[in-house]
């Protein structure tokens, strides 16, 4: 295959969900079955060319990277010098078919779960057509070779996730969550937008290889090293809203208001990664107090979520936590420098992940299933304290979460291993080289914290037995077309797919294909480079992987003593620790805090300025509060004065005005003449001075 | 100190006189007459500048005609009930005077200021002969225009004056 | 003048066949209902048609801008002249018709819209006679402005569009109508006089030398205005920076503030949209607030560059306010259209913002806004008229749960707001853009704070759609019909332009690329 | 000395200034329309006054008196109309004080 | 001398046709019926008879009946003012239910009328002060009785004694000054007085004195401020008609007396250049305090119009405004403000004339002056309101009317000239005037009957005549070249 084929294969599979889309909206209802299969089959379909294409590129072209384009608009005229071409393009790198291999692989599965999961949904063909939209979006974002078509795929996904989320807006609480998951990543947003602003204004392009070009160059936004930092942190900050890296972390949890699979699809293994994916391909430009920053936001997520993950009660939240905290390694990994480590973990964690909501979506669907039998509408079926002992009920949902549990516990001969103790040990190294050796702390608490609550989430569902019996008779295992995708990616979790090597990443096909892009900022600014990084990585790794497996065992062992043998009371536990235990279980009080400042903020000040406009300015300039207070006088000389055109500012003084001219007019014709000569003696002054 | 000085003085003061009188006296028909007696005063006045063909129009028009219609105004529009009353009152004495007395300030300033262009003084021997000249010669046609104004007058005079009723009384 | 029918240019017969319209409408007999309101459609109908002729065969290399040899379609002969008079030489006022890229994309978006406004006006019953002939009226006056080059034709037309737009809100408006058309009327008209008397400076400043005779003309020809060297040594706005001509300017800019509208010029807006009846609305939104950036652009700019270069930064700050201001002040209300009106506000001040930027992107950006803006806010006012037809309801509060019952009316109101909120692959993306990146370009501070109006944008389009589409359908809502085909025929055309130009612009920008680029160049050729 | 005494030009302009100012005043102050026509009169005479002076004393010769017979003249009609007018305001009003009839105003 | 007053009749005509007019209506005024407008008609006739002799005059410059009249281009622009504004006065006249009321005294209304009319003629045209005098005393005169003509209502009785005491004072004060100075420079026609102050008998004192007595005494007749107190109450008493003779005719004429005794005799003849601006004599720069009590006219007529609620009334002030408006164009001192004063009367009587045509047939059916009844009238008679609504918009300066036209000269003008002052308040006064014009529009279109909703009919005459009156007023707006070359023909003012 020739690499110019590439080209039209990528636009194909960029293409074929839109057009499944497009074909849902206006003729779904038509189609037989709803149009699900259609879906499915175009998903699988870009599934299938994407995985030929990773193939080839990594068996044949591994270090050609080939991108296609053309002129979207052209601002300027050529007569005054400076044109501006705004092209649109597609870059095809290994990072590229990667990932565009695992986003197809994920929806595809996806979307089979769904057909399962949704089945006789209200919208059930919006659902479906939804879903290929956002494959097309998040495909968009992974091929584009601009920054522009990367903000503009970036709000899309955006908007797929809120219309996904809200897919049952029935609820209230889902169309807030929508909106909060919308608003929250548009601050981000906001701030990527400038970040863009600056590079743009500088180099005047979107396309990433001009600006890496002219960066490289020594061409620094505004002549200085200080805003490339800031642009390098503000483009980061959209990766912040997109994968819920604290500060913007909160809404991802709300965000499980949305159907299963799409927290699988979406706010799991794809669109959150993006974040990370965003980072990976600027990396180029990012300074190093930029990556810095960039580390410690990781490390700080991961840290927090994980510890909210330990009280929630929700299965689903759990997960989702537990998912920001991935997040977190990985933004980690790249800012540290581990940049394969934290590519390769999303990868991973994309399959693992996934798998876990699918497992989960399969639970709650029996669950839901079974209360419904019962006719048993207020029992919460996402709530793990009405589960346990769901092992025996559904063994395949089972065996395969277990699989998950332990690929993101890091235990070894699972992916999630080899990936997370390429990071901790790039955060040892880090720590090693520049001295921040909190970054490496926070990573191995994380860790033991990710195996203790994904144990407590696994025991508490299905081990012991459930709280009451009767309540769950008619619990059933899951459809084939749910379980199948299941055991795809319990298969998937295992290190053979990433590494011959289970104990070492390094020598993968995996490092081999991505390795970590050479810095382009100017000397002083630069991470330390990469080789030396990396042998500094070989060093560490030993005790890195030691540490890790000791602490994921901690985790393991105390979830097990807490939950399952009972040897201490996870009562007595939180009251010990009452304070953090509280904290955790507010989400350390970010909802609060941002609640009661901005959104409560906002809209007082906004009721503020709306007063402000209805009576200050148009005070002002209409002299309304004249007309306020005058109206206080009687309707009809509102009527009659100021309705009928004294509104403006000099409202007041004109009616003044008139009015005292109007005495001057007596009626007495005396009077008159009084005034003519008063006036015509003063005229005559008036005369003698001019 | 000859005799014109002497009877400048006596007609100007006489006719100043008359002149305040009329302005002040409670009772408008002394008013009326002092008037007349201003008129006449006037009308000496004319004599003295050599203008006797004015000074005896003034003389009919004024105290023959405008002092007769006056007076019958003041009979026709005096009447309280059945008597007669001829009391009349003055409003806004003090701008008033202030304001005739300022006028008078100024013009008598201006005046006296002014030295008026070479006061020459050359006997009209027969002023009628010239007006009658000017009146059918440069000043014939606001002769006629005069005519045409007095017709209006009159026109305009009779219609106020007669009693009229609309056909249709229209409220006030 | 290769498009001429009978005689007269393609320009004279868009501008004045409203006309033609308005007279046959006024001689129709009373109870003709139908046959008026068909014969503004056909009227309108013709205009849009006229609009696609001029569309495709509009030179897009050509300049435009200051040159008159470079404006397309011109029509122009003498209409007023007073040969040699002795102390001013000699009187002209041409009727001078053209356009180049910047009002060419005005004119296409008055036809359009006037379009749909009359389609949109079907259920107006009252004095159907009158309202058509005061519409049609309106119609002329706003493509009068639009492809007029001398400034007494230009003020003409300009004033023209006040009565015709008092009588529409103040008879067939809300409650409070008579207060909103009498503000409306104010506001215009003070800006009215400022721009009258700054012309007639304008006139008695500039003369340019007949080349046939040589003797000096003083004329309106706003081209001959352009041309520094027209300016009479020693007459009042002569020279550059001069006090005078910042006066003049800021008359100038006050007068199409208040058309635009800008904080704190703005008020009359919520108070005109909330009583205006839908059609009106989305004339009132999609070409009259138009007019106030399109004079900035025709006269302001280049025939004041020295005073537009002083203000630049003042109007930035000011269009930046609005963003921020308008935001803010539709995110507080709790009546559908006070929310669209203060939007407008708010996304007129990016239009600002991007002009003032005074480069490429910013004008493009700016002036692609002003279209899409009309285009947006025209769907979202047509939404509110929908809904408000349907249960004479507008409040925010009063909806919810309309989603599941009038789903198509869901999904084009759906897409009218994230073009409103600007998301990419609508039009209203592309736009906002540019003005940003131009924007950004020369005032760095003020962009960083706009951009955060988009947040606020997001937050008050969601919550409306929240409110309205989203939830359960109140009881007594639950049984309204979904769009008629009358009103699917208003809505489509507009969503296909907004997706069309979101996800390919060029095509319009193109046609004013190159006249904006030629403004720029006039503008800023005193800074570098 | 004798200037002074010697009656001039500026003596009858004196004499004048007097009557036009007294006549001002009764149109001023007095509230009976017919004293105000007396007062209007006055103001006239005043006038006259003038037009014979000058014509005794400038080059505007007899053209002066011209004017002073016409004034006479338009006096006398205007006199009339104005006692007319007079007659019909009693005849609505019941009074002829000025200063009552005020229904006009504002 | 004979020959001379020969020749000069031969140039006399329109006004001879006038005299001979009125003494057909006295004679037949005996034996016809007054139960139809006969003499309505003599008159009309007799009017478009001398319009016609002025046309015949166009062109002509001379100066008759030895130096008291001028037959100037000027006199004719502003005769042919008069009699398009006679002619429809009388038309209006037969229409009006006022003067319908008093029939059986039609006869003598049209006599008075026919006197004012005269009386105008001589104004504009007239050059000797006497004459000037008279002229100014025959209008006045005739305009006295025709404000009482409706004897029976105490307003319009009331408005005649009002009216007389102020004129008769006015034109006392007027013929004081006349007479100064007349004393100072020992002429009796304008010429002679130019020729003499030219020479540079300096009398500052004394001439200031003289110019403001005459400013005063015309200011009477412009109804300008502060001599404009009697013009709301006399308007508002007199019969429609009247109010409209007296704002637009009377008014017109007295500026064209003002111009031509301003400009003829205070002008320095040797500024008269190609340049086409002037420069006043040393000594008496008149046109400052022109400017002042323009500025006060605009400003008061402006104010106090806004709490009106009787239309005569809000006219009234309104005209006082107009005046203010106007006599800018005198104040810059130069040809081209002349012509913009001339194409604001000529634009300014059609306006107004339709202004109070329209008030007179809406008072006529209501029976009510009062603005606040007219509420809803847009649709009991649409024509008409739609014919008020465009008058009133030319009369605030709107396009495409001819008001706007109007403005936009005396503005530039002004402008040019560089009293810019003086224009900013005639802006600002402008947009206040906007609020009570647009008041009567609101009432008649934007508010609900209240009360009955039955249609007003009027007769097809009275719809002609409106139209006849709407047609000018729009199309002047678009095209008014022939009004300008006219008026710049009709610039040459005799002797200057």
């Amino acid at each position: 295959m020739e690499l110019q084929t590439f080209i039209p294969l990528a636009l194909l599979i960029l293409l074929l969900p839109l057009a499944g889309f497009v074909t849902l909206i206006f003729a779904g209802k038509k189609l037989p079955r709803k149009g699900d299969w259609l879906a499915t089959a175009v998903i699988s379909m870009s599934f299938l060319l994407s995985l030929t294409l990773l193939i080839v590129k990594l068996g044949w072209y591994p270090d050609e990277s080939i991108t296609g384009s053309f002129n979207w608009l052209v601002l300027g005229d050529a007569m005054f010098g400076s044109t501006l071409a705004i092209e649109l393009g597609i870059l095809i790198d290994n990072l590229t078919v990667v990932m565009i291999t695992v986003v197809t692989l994920v929806s595809t599965l996806v979307h089979f779960f769904s057909i399962g999961y949704m089945e006789g949904d209200v919208r059930y063909t919006r659902y479906f057509a939804y879903l290929g939209l956002f494959s097309f979006s998040m495909l968009g974002i992974v091929l584009t070779h601009n920054l522009l078509m990367m903000y503009i795929f970036w709000e899309l996904v955006g908007i797929c996730s809120y219309l996904l989320i809200g897919h049952w807006y029935e609820k209230k609480s889902a169309s807030n969550a929508a909106n909060k998951a919308f608003i929250v990543n548009r601050v981000g947003d906001a701030g990527m937008f400038i970040g863009i602003m600056i590079l743009f204004t500088n180099f005047s392009t979107f396309t990433f290889e001009t600006i890496f070009e002219s960066i490289s160059a020594g061409i620094l936004p505004f002549g200085s090293t200080g805003w490339l930092t800031a642009a390098g942190i503000l483009i980061f900050c959209g990766a912040v809203g997109k994968s819920a890296q604290f500060p913007l972390q909160i809404w991802l949890p709300d965000a499980m208001e949305g159907p299963t699979p799409i927290s699988a699809l979406i706010h799991a293994a794809t669109m959150v990664a993006a974040g990370v994916f965003l980072v990976a391909r600027i990396f180029p430009i990012l300074t190093a107090d930029a990556l810095m920053v960039i580390a410690y936001i990781g490390a700080i997520t991961a840290l927090i979520a994980a510890t909210v993950a330990i009280t929630q009660y929700d299965f689903k939240k759990v997960l989702a936590y537990s998912t920001i905290s991935q997040l977190g390694y990985m933004i980690l990994g790249l800012g540290v420098g581990a940049y394969a480590a934290g590519f390769m973990h999303l990868v991973t964690h994309a399959a693992f992940k996934a798998g876990l909501f699918l497992a989960a979506g399969s639970v709650i669907y029996a669950m839901h299933h079974a209360l419904h039998k019962r006719e048993d509408h207020h029992t919460d079926a996402q709530d793990i304290r009405n589960m346990g002992g769901l092992k025996s009920k559904m063994p395949v949902t089972y065996w395969t979460f277990v699989i998950f549990t332990l690929a993101i516990s890091g235990i070894p001969l699972t992916s999630g291993f080899l990936s997370k103790d390429e990071i901790l040990a790039g955060t040892l190294a880090y720590s090693s080289l520049n001295g921040h050796y909190l970054l490496p702390l926070i990573g191995f608490i994380a860790a033991g914290l990710t195996a203790f609550y994904m144990f407590r989430l696994l025991i508490l569902a299905f081990h012991g037995n459930h709280a009451n019996t009767s309540r769950l008779a008619d619990l059933r295992e899951s459809p084939k077309v749910m379980t199948i995708p299941l055991m795809v990616l319990a298969g998937l979790s295992f290190f053979i797919f990433y590494s011959f090597n289970p104990f070492g990443a390094a020598s993968g096909w995996f490092f081999a294909a991505i390795e970590r892009p050479m810095s382009l900022v100017p000397e002083l600014m630069q991470p330390t480079g990469a080789v030396l990084f990396h042998e500094t990585v070989q060093g560490v790794h030993g005790i890195a992987m030691f540490i890790s497996i000791l602490v994921a065992g901690a985790g393991i062992l105390g979830a097990f003593l807490v939950y399952s043998w009972k040897k201490i009371s996870a009562d007595q536990l939180a009251s010990y620790m009452s304070v953090l235990y509280r904290g955790a279980v507010d989400k350390w009080y970010f909802d609060a805090i941002y609640n009661r400042v901005f959104v409560d903020g906002t809209i007082r000040l906004a009721r503020i300025l709306r007063w402000f406009d209805e009576r200050v300015i148009d005070g002002l300039v209409n002299g309304t509060a004249v007309v306020a207070r005058k109206l206080s006088q009687g309707g009809r000389w509102f009527d009659t004065y100021i309705v009928d055109g004294l509104i403006n500012g000099i409202a007041e003084i004109t009616d003044r005005a008139g009015n005292m001219l109007g005495k001057l007019q007596t009626g007495k014709v005396q009077t008159y003449l009084v005034y003519i000569v008063f006036s015509f003696i003063v005229l005559f002054v008036l005369y003698l001075q001019i | 100190m000859e005799l014109t000085t002497i009877l400048f003085y006596l007609f100007s003061v006489a006719t100043i006189g008359a002149a305040l009188v009329m302005v002040f006296s409670k009772n408008i028909v002394h008013s009326a007459f002092a008037l007349m007696f201003t008129l006449i005063g006037v009308a000496a006045l004319y004599v003295l500048l050599y203008a006797d063909f004015i000074a005896a129009t003034q003389l009919l028009v004024y105290v023959g005609g405008i002092l007769i219609l006056i007076l019958f105004g003041v009979m026709l529009t005096s009447q309280k009930s059945d008597t007669l009353n001829f009391e009349t009152v003055m409003v806004n004495v003090l701008p008033a005077s202030i304001l005739s007395v300022g006028a008078v300030l100024v013009l008598l300033a201006v005046f006296f200021s002014t030295d008026w262009a070479g006061s020459w003084t050359t006997e009209h021997s027969d002023t009628v002969t010239g007006l009658g000249n000017m009146l059918m010669g440069d000043y014939i046609l606001p002769f006629i225009i005069a005519g045409v104004l007095l017709l209006i007058a009159i026109i305009g005079a009779i219609l106020m004056s007669t009693r009229i009723s609309a056909n249709t009384q229209e409220s006030n | 003048m290769e498009f001429q029918l009978f005689g007269i240019g393609i320009l004279s017969w868009i501008v004045f066949i409203p006309i033609v319209g308005m007279l046959i409408v006024l001689l129709l007999p009373d109870k003709k209902h139908d046959a008026m309101r068909w014969t503004a459609v056909v009227v309108t109908g013709i205009q849009v048609l006229l609009a696609a002729v001029l569309f495709r065969g509009f030179d897009r290399s050509m300049l435009g801008i200051n040159e008159a040899e470079s404006f397309q379609f011109i029509e122009k002969f003498n209409w007023i002249t007073v040969e040699s008079v002795p102390w001013v030489g000699k009187i002209e006022i041409t009727y001078f018709l053209g356009i180049d890229g910047l009002s060419v994309i005005m004119v296409i978006l008055t036809a359009l819209i006037s379009l749909i406004g009359v389609i949109s006006s079907w259920n107006i019953t009252k004095m159907v006679k009158g309202y058509f002939a005061l519409y049609l009226l309106l119609v002329t006056g706003m493509m009068g402005v639009f492809v007029s080059l001398d400034f007494f034709l230009f003020f003409i037309f300009w004033e023209v569009m006040l009565l015709p737009m008092y009588f529409l809100i103040g008879i067939w408006g809300g409650p409070r109508r008579q207060y909103a058309a009498i503000k409306f009327f104010l506001y215009t008209f003070v800006g009215g006089v400022l721009m009258m008397l700054v012309m007639l400076a304008l006139y008695f400043s500039v003369a340019y030398t007949d080349p046939a005779t040589g003797n000096s003309i003083h004329t309106f020809n706003l081209l001959h205005m352009m041309n520094p060297e027209n300016f009479v040594a020693g007459s009042l706005l002569a020279g550059i920076d001069t006090t005078w001509r910042y006066v003049a300017w800021l008359a100038l800019f006050i007068n199409f503030a208040i058309k635009i509208p800008i904080f704190p010029f703005h008020t009359w807006l919520p108070d005109a949209h909330v009583e205006a009846p839908t059609p009106i609305s989305v004339i009132l939104a999609g070409v009259l607030l138009k007019l106030g950036a399109y004079g900035l652009l025709r006269i302001s700019f280049p025939i004041f560059p020295d005073a537009t270069v002083y203000f630049a930064y003042m109007m930035a700050v000011l269009g930046m306010i609005s963003i921020i201001y308008g935001a803010f002040c539709a995110m507080a209300q709790d009546d559908f259209k006070k929310l669209i009106a203060y939007s407008s506000v708010s996304h007129m001040g990016i239009v600002v913002l991007g002009i003032a930027a005074l480069n490429t992107q910013g004008m493009v950006g700016g002036v692609f806004q002003m279209f899409n803006h009309g285009i947006i806010t025209a769907v979202l006012f047509l939404v509110v008229g929908v809904i408000y037809d349907r249960t004479k309801k507008r409040g925010l509060y009063d909806f919810g749960g309309i989603a599941n019952v009038m789903p198509r009316y869901m999904g084009v109101a759906v897409i009218g707001m994230f073009a409103a909120l600007g998301l990419p692959g609508l039009n209203g993306f592309v736009s906002e853009l540019f003005s940003f990146l131009g924007a950004f370009e020369s005032y760095r501070w003020l962009t960083i704070i706009s951009v955060s109006g988009i947040i606020l944008t997001a937050a008050y389009i969601l919550w409306t759609i929240q409110r309205v589409f989203l939830g359960e359908a109140p009881p007594q809502f639950e049984s309204l019909p979904d769009l008629s085909l009358r009103e699917k025929f208003s809505f489509i055309p507009l969503i296909i332009l907004i997706i069309l130009l979101g996800i390919y612009p060029a095509p319009a920008v193109e046609l004013m690329n190159t006249s904006l680029s030629q403004l720029v160049e006039l503008v800023t050729i005193g800074i570098n | 000395m004798d200037l002074i005494i010697e009656p001039g030009l500026t003596h009858f302009l004196a004499v004048s200034a007097i009557l036009f100012s007294l006549g001002l005043m009764t149109v001023l102050s007095r509230r009976n329309v017919i004293m105000v026509l007396m007062g209007i009169e006055l103001i006239l005479n005043a006038a006259n006054i003038n037009f014979i002076a000058f014509s005794r004393f400038t080059e505007l010769s007899l053209e002066g008196q011209m004017i002073g017979l016409f004034v006479v003249i338009i006096a006398a009609a205007e006199a009339a109309v104005a006692l007319a007018i007079a007659l019909n305001i009693y005849n609505r009003f019941k009074t002829i004080n000025v200063d009552q009839i005020s229904q006009l105003k504002g | 001398m004979i020959e001379h007053i020969l020749q000069s009749i031969s140039q006399f005509y329109p006004e001879i046709t006038l005299v001979m007019a009125l003494c057909v209506i006295v004679t037949t005024d005996f034996f016809l019926n007054r139960k139809d407008h006969t003499a309505g008609w003599i008159l009309f006739g007799g009017v478009v008879f001398s319009g016609l002799f002025v046309l015949m005059q166009l062109g002509w410059e001379q100066s008759i009946f030895s130096d008291t009249i001028a037959v100037d281009p000027f006199a004719v622009f502003f005769k042919v003012v008069l009699i398009i504004v006679s002619l429809f006065i009388v038309l209006f006249s037969m229409q009006s239910g006022e003067i319908e009321a008093y029939r059986s005294r039609i006869g003598e209304y049209y006599m008075l009328l026919t006197g004012m009319i005269l009386g105008m003629f001589l104004m504009v045209s007239a050059t000797n002060l006497l004459l000037m005098y008279l002229a100014f005393e025959m209008t006045s005169i005739s305009s006295y009785i025709l404000s009482g003509f409706t004897k029976e209502s105490r307003r319009s009785a009331e408005a005649s004694m009002k009216f007389i005491v102020f004129g008769g004072v006015s034109s006392g004060v007027l013929l004081y000054g006349i007479s100064l100075l007349c004393g100072i420079t020992g002429a009796t026609d304008i010429y002679g007085v130019n020729a003499a102050l030219a020479t540079g008998i300096g009398q500052p004192l004394v001439l200031s004195v003289a110019i403001l007595m005459i400013i005063a005494g015309l200011g009477f007749k412009i109804a300008v401020v502060p001599f404009h107190f009697w013009a709301p109450d006399v308007y508002e008493g007199a019969p429609y008609t009247i109010s409209a003779f007296l704002a637009i005719a009377s008014k017109i004429a007295a500026f064209a007396m003002l111009i031509r005794f301003f400009t003829v005799s205070f002008i320095d003849i040797d500024s008269i250049g190609i340049t086409g601006i002037w420069s006043v004599l040393e000594g008496v720069n008149w046109n400052l305090i022109l400017a002042v009590t323009a500025a006060l006219a605009m400003i008061v007529g402006n104010l106090t119009a806004l709490r009106q609620d009787n239309i005569k009334r809000m006219l009234a002030y309104s005209s006082i405004a107009h005046a203010g408006y106007i006599l800018m164009g005198l104040v810059v001192l130069s040809e081209e403000g002349l012509t913009a004063i001339m194409i604001y009367v000529m634009i300014y009587l059609f306006m107004n004339l339709g202004a109070f045509y329209v008030a007179m047939l809406f008072s006529d059916k209501l029976g009510s002056e009062s603005i606040e009844d007219f509420k809803g009238l847009g649709y009991r008679a649409p024509l008409e309101s739609v014919s008020m609504t465009i008058f009133l918009v030319a009369l605030t300066g709107l396009p495409p009317t001819g008001g706007f036209i109007a403005k936009l000269y005396i503005f530039g003008t002004a402008i040019s000239a560089g009293w810019i002052w003086l224009v900013l308040i005639a802006g600002v006064t402008t947009v206040i005037s906007l609020f009570y014009y647009i008041r009567v529009v609101k009432n008649l279109f934007l508010v609900q009957p209240k009360g009955p909703v039955d249609p007003l009919v009027y007769t097809m005459s009275s719809k002609v005549i409106l139209i006849m009156l709407l047609i000018p007023v729009l199309v002047l707006g678009v095209y008014f070249t022939p009004v300008l070359e006219f008026a710049r023909y009709s610039m040459k003012i005799f002797g200057m």
